[in-house]
């Protein structure tokens, strides 16, 4: 199993979470990303993601290999979803474990920030008023993390 | 003529209309393609805003596309 | 149901979690302290925690007060084990959830400290050599966050 | 003789050999009254790696204690 993963079916929490065990990883820290009921003050009904689906697992490996290598991690997961999202479905799943918190907090919170700058992922907003519109969001980033 | 198979994504397949294609095309470059699918499909999106990507790795818009290529222009990203 | 509460039975991780569900709620921060299996290159074989269950639960209602009124958050959460815990089991449980993540990782990871700090628990290690010893922990603060 | 009750944790119990008593003192603050059980039960710990509780609320040393009062002495803690 990929340590990260683009997958158009729910997130599977219980399964991914289960992959944090580890017998010296003290502290856990998992981030989920969560489809919410508005954006900038616009009621959304529901959304929806594309992914380059290879180029997006590859990524994602590149980053949690580089967050490895910059915390001493026992384990760095992550997947991120496409499809059609309803209200209240996660997204995207960031796992981490390490013997201590602060590295856990520390690698999940980056690399998140690395998922959402270089994943090649879109998300397309339905809102209630029936608009239909892909998010701004932000030219890919290609740099390799320092 | 060689042919690349382009992938669209987000805006641009909605504006080509399609998830992909098969093109032939004399373009010998990344940037070149994309001139050539601006001007037959009226693709807004600015060069400045993409980033390209051929048979699956991000690369630079001078890069050569061969015959069999896949080539990718990506927007703007929004995950998470 | 208290947001924070101290309990002798294994932590219900998802219920905790549906405890996170909001309809704004776009960023989940969960942390997990796990017990592992060894401690300062000591194996460990399990542990016992006791608290003070009362002042226990006062203080942590106390600490996760005070991170909403640090940040706008949607959800606040904490438990915290006591009693008999096998390598593996999650002995605290904290979780957080804000329309964006930035608020949801820096709450969570702030609680946690004011956990650790300030609520009264205690560790006893049973390591495999049979010795068993209480943590050394630290003076327990009882001054209010800023 | 005012009673209070006292309750024991971590090293504190198993040096008192209870996680509580009833204790009939003569004590009339915090710091005395862990003076009295020092030197009945040979408590180690000292006053100032302790943090005293009062009726489940954290208090000073030289807070008064009454007839019926729960007294705690908080040792280091470890949590999480």
């Amino acid at each position: 199993m990929d340590d990260f993963q683009v997958t158009d079916r729910s997130i599977d929490l219980a399964a991914w979470r289960r992959r944090l065990d580890h017998p010296q990883g003290g502290g856990l820290v998992i981030f989920e990303g969560v489809v919410r009921d508005h954006h900038q003050g616009r009621a959304v009904r529901h959304l929806d993601y594309q992914g380059y689906a290879p180029l997006a697992v590859r990524t994602g490996q590149v980053i949690l290999t580089a967050a490895r290598s910059r915390w001493p991690l026992l384990a760095a997961l992550g997947c991120h979803r496409t499809g059609h999202l309803e209200i209240g479905e996660a997204a995207v799943w960031i796992g981490t474990a390490a013997a201590h918190r602060a590295e856990a907090f520390a690698a999940c919170a980056w690399i998140m920030d690395e998922v959402k700058a270089r994943v090649p992922v879109w998300k397309r907003e339905t809102f209630a008023d029936g608009a239909v519109e892909w998010s701004q969001g932000t030219i890919l980033r290609t740099e390799a993390p320092e | 003529m060689p042919e690349v198979t382009v992938l669209y994504f987000a805006h641009l397949r909605d504006q080509r209309g399609t998830d992909s294609e098969c093109v032939a095309t004399t373009a010998t470059t990344a940037r070149d393609l994309y001139c050539e699918l601006v001007q037959r499909h009226g693709l807004t999106l600015p060069e400045r805003t993409l980033i390209v990507a051929i048979n699956e790795a991000m690369v630079r818009w001078d890069s050569p596309i061969a015959d069999g290529d896949t080539v990718v222009f990506l927007p703007p990203v929004s995950g998470g």
